[in-house]
């Protein structure tokens, strides 16, 4: 058997004993469940809502009626979105940490190492292994929220729908990915386990919350909303006097937030789920088309990362320390 | 060619109601004497409210359907109680509260004048009319046409385009003006002329140019476009656009991973061991 | 100055000290062998207030463990078997901080006076963790001594020393011994040491304790014996001599 | 008391000290930093384009004026309690999570616990120290964007501002605190420090995103449909489900009374700080149960602590 498949297995049965794993996946496919349940259960009351609306307005001699509130049922996954993005970003860190970090600590590396494996082998492996597990995750995630949907919220998914869906799932699997890789490559890159641990939390904290903070907090949205001009009945030259006093911001606000992988996860997912208006005649391959620098945003900083690692690794000599 | 083909209105909405008697025409339900009759201003294509009273005389609490009949063809009425649509309401005794009536007028009415009467019916049976009566004003009317289907542009960019509006009515319309509800951070940088004027039967063109913020993303949206003037406005054609993001950042990223990569063969060529 | 009575510590699944009666006389420099999981170092938990006993009792200078486990504290310093201290900070600052704790009038002065006694100025101002295991060793000895404690419980104080540091170590017991009259109690399983330092012995074998006595004493009572080894043996069940045990002399 | 204040000592020297903590400290003055400056330039931009358009209506003669945007000075630094529900619990995760399991693993706590040193006195040392850490960096940030604010706006905040934001740190140290307690719990029960600290991030991700996304999933939205304007909204409003799962979330009470603190809600806005208080009690009552719960385990399971 090839040593790269024997470093991945090992790492999938690793991680199947690990405790903390166990209860973070417990609880991801728990809120999965809950609100994928949630979900369906709002889109059924919403449908009923609407077409009440609808009837009730029709009987008012109503010709033009109000356009279909945003409830398509494959936004039932939406709350997922957040738990991905929080606990599936989580487990990946903690599993990246810990399959460097555990061989160090009970000097097995050395053992590895001292055999007939590459360095670059030993990292493929573990990065296989963790992405296989990763992949059943998504899968499983996946299948709970098919049926849920069809079962709980009595609606049938278009093949497109289907088809987003599984797109959105393997979005999540490259959002994933990349903080698996992020907890790897900090965990080759630092010496002590323990810190590698704590930086690359921090990392997520600066790539999941601050920078989308900065972004919002410096969005004009928020502190001059359209509504501001409109109510004040601006002339466009004033408009343009005062957008152009922010015109800096607004690239500094942009680039911080093309930086933040967590950003180009959730405008690809939205416009997949239809959760962000303006995407619901095209095909899921248009959208994909049309986000396809989200999706790049998403994957570029995964494998840039990960030849980091395999150059760390590879120079390594305090490897032996504990 | 699309046609919006939309009648501006002679006193919009908020305008009726504001010019409307402050003393609503009373539907005194309960004394089945009392008929008043108020007269309204409508327009072809438009809406005007009427604003009824519906009085519970009795000790007790009643139930009073609403219906309007007596409708000239084409045209549609339905009632609404703050805001919300109705077909009836609950009274409790001596209470008495204010519904809408909405009467629209079809495009293409002829008519000059009209009459129309309101119906309430109490549940033990005790019904009371009243009348209503309107007139359709065809003096002025105006029609917003657009010859696009669809935009495409880049984010970062502008985007011109031309809107055309037609007065199909019966006076001359002066300083009309194009009013464009954009995306949040859209703006609008040109429209030229500002303002036009036009004779009955005449056509005109603005032409405007809009802007796309560069960190707009790829996507689909709406411009809701209307003509107007201090006295009539045009109903709202919206026109999708749909964004394609620039590539700049993507070939940065992309040469970027492209640079990391090369350095890394390198990097292995370089070591002896692996 | 140390008398227990018997002492037990049991857990859910197994007893880790039985029934332990033993007495410690002031000046003594006691060594409590046992080999590795006898329950040496349950014992010495008890007897430093750190693990609360199931059963009997336990006292030093006439003051109990787990009544007046607060006044005990102040009596005594303790070396645990592998200290690290803080290793952020300097060895001053952990021993000012352990010092203050103690109730250490004018630390500064007790730590130079310490660590001049252990040939440590150079390193005073040091973080802790660039130091080698032996450096460590004897920074714990001095946070352990550092408010003159009238007993001083010392685990497995050599182990992981060089033959220098081990010497240094026997030295400085007893020196602090015979200088300041402290009463020693150390656990350990390596006879050569208790030959070299101790004055009574104490053997305890899984939980329990086999025998306590002087060392004079004990060649009284064992006249044919040639060395300490055999008499442990005797007692402890010569069969562990095969298993290894003696690869540690 | 004497033995409490050495070890607060130490703890507040140590935190300092520790790069990763200084990092993430860092990080939080940045974001608030950032916040309230940009928060008040726009706030200024906003007034002066009123101003002009105002000047520019004059000039044209009309007699009526577009009304004057509501601008409450505190809303600038709203962002401030974001950062304080999500990075500061963070920071009291990271300032906590060894004070015991790392102690325990560098052998240490044993030499504490050998000295004449009750246990609750170590457990209110390391408090007092993790307070004193928390309030420090509180008080930095609350004079220094305050200071800001009356730079760049040119604003000087009156009584009622000022005690609104004496309130508003207070509490933010409370909540913080709560955090502190939690984590010294879980580092008096973990063994091993890592598993406490990746418990205490499970904690905070469920306490501060997703309570808060489960209750949102069950307000109830109500259709309200305009025939007037052919429209039919959504309007959220609580449900007891989605109060109740609140209940749960000390970060949703501190949002709650924040925003009021902070003139973020216009209704709450002119109001004393007492007012406010006393309409947000059951709030502040829901975020101070556990912090309580967990401060009383914490002294409990230190008792028991067997250490070997």
């Amino acid at each position: 058997m090839n040593a790269t498949w024997i470093i991945a297995r090992k790492e999938i049965t690793d991680a199947l004993k690990n405790k903390l794993f166990l209860i973070i996946l417990g609880m991801l496919l728990i809120l999965t469940v809950v609100s994928v349940v949630l979900g369906a259960y709002q889109v059924r009351v919403a449908l009923d809502n609407y077409t009440n609306a609808i009837e009730f307005l029709k009987s008012l001699g109503k010709t033009e009626l109000p356009p279909m509130p945003n409830l398509n049922p494959i936004s039932a996954s939406k709350g997922f979105v957040n738990y991905i993005g929080m606990l599936g970003a989580l487990l990946a860190m903690i599993l990246g940490n810990y399959a460097i970090v555990k061989e160090r600590r009970s000097g097995t590396l050395k053992l590895i190492l001292s055999r007939k494996v590459f360095r670059d082998t030993l990292l493929n492996g573990k990065l296989l292994g963790n992405l296989t597990l990763f992949a059943g995750i998504s899968l499983l995630a996946a299948a709970i929220t098919f049926i849920s949907v069809g079962a709980i919220g009595n609606v049938a998914l278009s093949a497109g729908d289907a088809a987003r869906m599984g797109l959105f799932f393997l979005m999540s699997f490259l959002y994933m990915a990349f903080f698996l890789v992020l907890g790897i490559t900090f965990a080759v890159m630092v010496g002590n386990g323990n810190k590698a641990l704590l930086l690359t939390v921090i990392m997520w904290l600066v790539l999941a919350f601050v920078f989308p903070q900065i972004g919002n907090t410096m969005d004009m949205d928020n502190q001059l909303p359209g509504g501001f001009f409109a109510s004040m009945g601006m002339t466009k030259d004033q408009q343009t006097k005062v957008l152009v006093n922010f015109k800096f911001y607004e690239t500094l606000r942009d680039s911080i937030e093309e930086m933040s992988p967590t950003k180009h996860y959730e405008r690809v997912s939205f416009a997949l789920l239809n959760v962000k208006p303006g995407f619901e005649k095209n095909t899921p391959m248009e959208v994909l088309g049309l986000k396809w620098i989200n999706v790049l945003g998403l994957t570029a900083p995964t494998i840039i990362l990960w030849l980091i690692a395999y150059m760390g690794f590879l120079r390594r000599e305090d490897i032996y320390q504990t | 060619m699309r046609v919006t083909k939309v009648i501006g209105a002679f006193m919009v909405l908020g305008l009726i109601v504001c010019l409307t008697p402050f003393t609503p025409s009373a539907l005194a339900a309960g004394s089945s004497t009392t008929e008043l009759s108020a007269n309204y201003l409508t327009i072809p294509g438009g809406e005007s409210i009427a604003r009824i009273m519906v009085e519970n005389k009795d000790s007790k609490a009643h139930h009073y359907n609403l219906e309007a009949t007596g409708l000239p063809e084409g045209f549609k009425a339905y009632f609404t109680l703050q805001g919300k649509g109705i077909k009836g309401l609950d009274l409790s005794a001596s209470e008495k509260r204010i519904a809408e009536l909405h009467l629209n007028t079809p495009l293409k009415a002829t008519q000059d004048y009209g009459l129309i009467k309101v119906k309430s019916s109490r549940d033990d049976g005790l019904e009371t009319l009243m009348s209503v009566s309107f007139t359709v004003n065809h003096d002025f009317s105006l029609e917003i046409t657009n010859q696009i289907k669809k935009l495409e542009t880049l984010n970062g960019k502008s985007l011109s385009f031309d809107i055309a509006v037609t007065n199909t009515g019966n006076k001359e319309l002066k300083d009309l003006g194009l009013k464009a509800e954009l995306p949040y951070k859209w703006t609008l940088d040109k429209l030229t002329p500002e303002k036009l004027s036009l004779k009955p039967g005449e056509n005109g063109a603005f032409r405007v140019t809009i802007s796309i913020p560069p960190s707009q993303g790829s996507g689909n949206s709406i411009l809701k476009i209307k003509s107007f003037n201090g006295a009539v406005a045009s109903q709202e054609i919206s026109i999708p656009v749909t964004v394609t993001a620039t590539a700049g950042y993507a070939w940065w990223v992309i040469g970027l991973v492209l640079v990391v990569g090369i350095v890394t063969i390198i990097y292995f060529r370089k070591n002896v061991r692996r | 100055m140390l008398v227990t009575d018997k002492l037990t510590k049991r857990y859910a699944d197994f007893t880790a000290v039985e029934d332990l009666n033993l007495t410690v006389r002031k000046g003594a420099i006691f060594g409590f062998l046992g080999h590795n999981g006898a329950g040496k170092t349950t014992t010495l938990s008890m007897l430093t207030t750190l693990l609360l006993p199931t059963g009997g009792k336990a006292s030093i200078a006439g003051l109990d463990v787990v009544k007046d486990n607060f006044k005990v504290r102040s009596l005594l310093g303790y070396l645990p078997e592998s200290v690290m201290l803080y290793g952020d900070l300097t060895a001053a600052e952990n021993l000012s901080f352990f010092g203050k704790l103690s109730g250490v009038e004018k630390v500064e002065v007790r730590i130079d006076e310490v660590l001049g006694l252990l040939g440590f100025m150079d390193w005073k101002d040091k973080k802790v963790k660039t130091f080698s295991k032996g450096m460590r060793q004897r920074i714990g000895i001095a946070q352990a001594i550092l408010h003159k404690p009238k007993v001083l419980f010392l685990d497995e104080p050599t182990s992981g020393l060089d033959p220098q540091g081990t010497k240094d170590m026997r030295d400085l017991l007893l020196m602090l011994n015979r200088e300041w009259g402290t009463t020693i109690f150390m656990n350990t399983h390596l006879l050569s040491e208790v030959t070299k330092v101790c004055t009574d012995i104490g053997i305890i074998s899984k939980g329990k304790l086999l025998l306590a006595d002087s060392i004079k004493n004990l060649e009284q009572r064992f006249p044919e014996a040639k060395s300490l080894e055999e008499i442990y043996f005797k007692i402890e069940g010569g069969d562990r001599s095969e298993a290894g045990i003696h690869h540690s002399l | 008391m004497k033995q409490v204040f050495i070890i607060a000592s130490k703890e507040f020297k140590a935190a300092f000290k520790d790069r990763v903590f200084l990092v993430i400290t860092a990080l939080f003055l940045l974001l608030s930093i950032i916040s309230v400056y940009i928060g008040s330039s726009t706030k200024n931009a906003e007034i002066k384009a009123y101003l002009d358009i105002v000047a520019l209506l004059k000039a044209q003669g009309a007699t009526s004026f577009p009304v004057s945007p509501q601008l409450f000075p505190l809303a600038i630094l709203q962002n401030i309690i974001d950062y304080v529900s999500i990075i500061g619990a963070v920071l009291a995760v990271f300032l906590g999570f060894d004070a015991f399991s790392g102690e325990r693993e560098n052998g240490t706590l044993k030499l504490l616990l050998v000295r004449p040193l009750y246990r609750d006195q170590l457990v209110t040392g390391k408090l007092l120290g993790g307070g004193l850490v928390i309030g420090v960096l509180l008080c930095v940030t609350l004079v220094f964007n305050t200071l800001l604010f009356s730079i760049v706006s040119g604003l000087t905040p009156t009584f009622n501002e000022l005690s609104r934001l004496l309130v508003f740190i207070t509490l933010a140290f409370v909540y913080m605190m709560i955090f502190y307690i939690v984590t010294l719990f879980v580092s008096i029960k973990t063994g091993d420090r890592t598993f406490g600290f990746l418990t205490m991030m499970v904690v905070w991700v469920f306490v501060s995103f997703v309570i808060p996304q489960l209750a949102d999933s069950q307000r109830s939205f109500a259709y309200a449909l305009n025939a007037t304007a052919q429209t039919v909204t959504q309007m959220p409003s609580d449900t007891v489900i989605s109060k109740g799962i609140e209940m749960f979330s000390p970060a949703v009470q501190f949002q709650n009374v924040g925003k009021d603190l902070l003139q973020v809600v216009s209704e709450t806005a002119a109001m004393n700080v007492f007012d406010i208080l006393s309409r947000q009690v059951l709030s502040l009552f829901y975020m101070l149960v556990p912090g309580a719960i967990f401060l009383l385990a914490s002294y409990r399971a230190v008792q028991k602590e067997d250490v070997t």
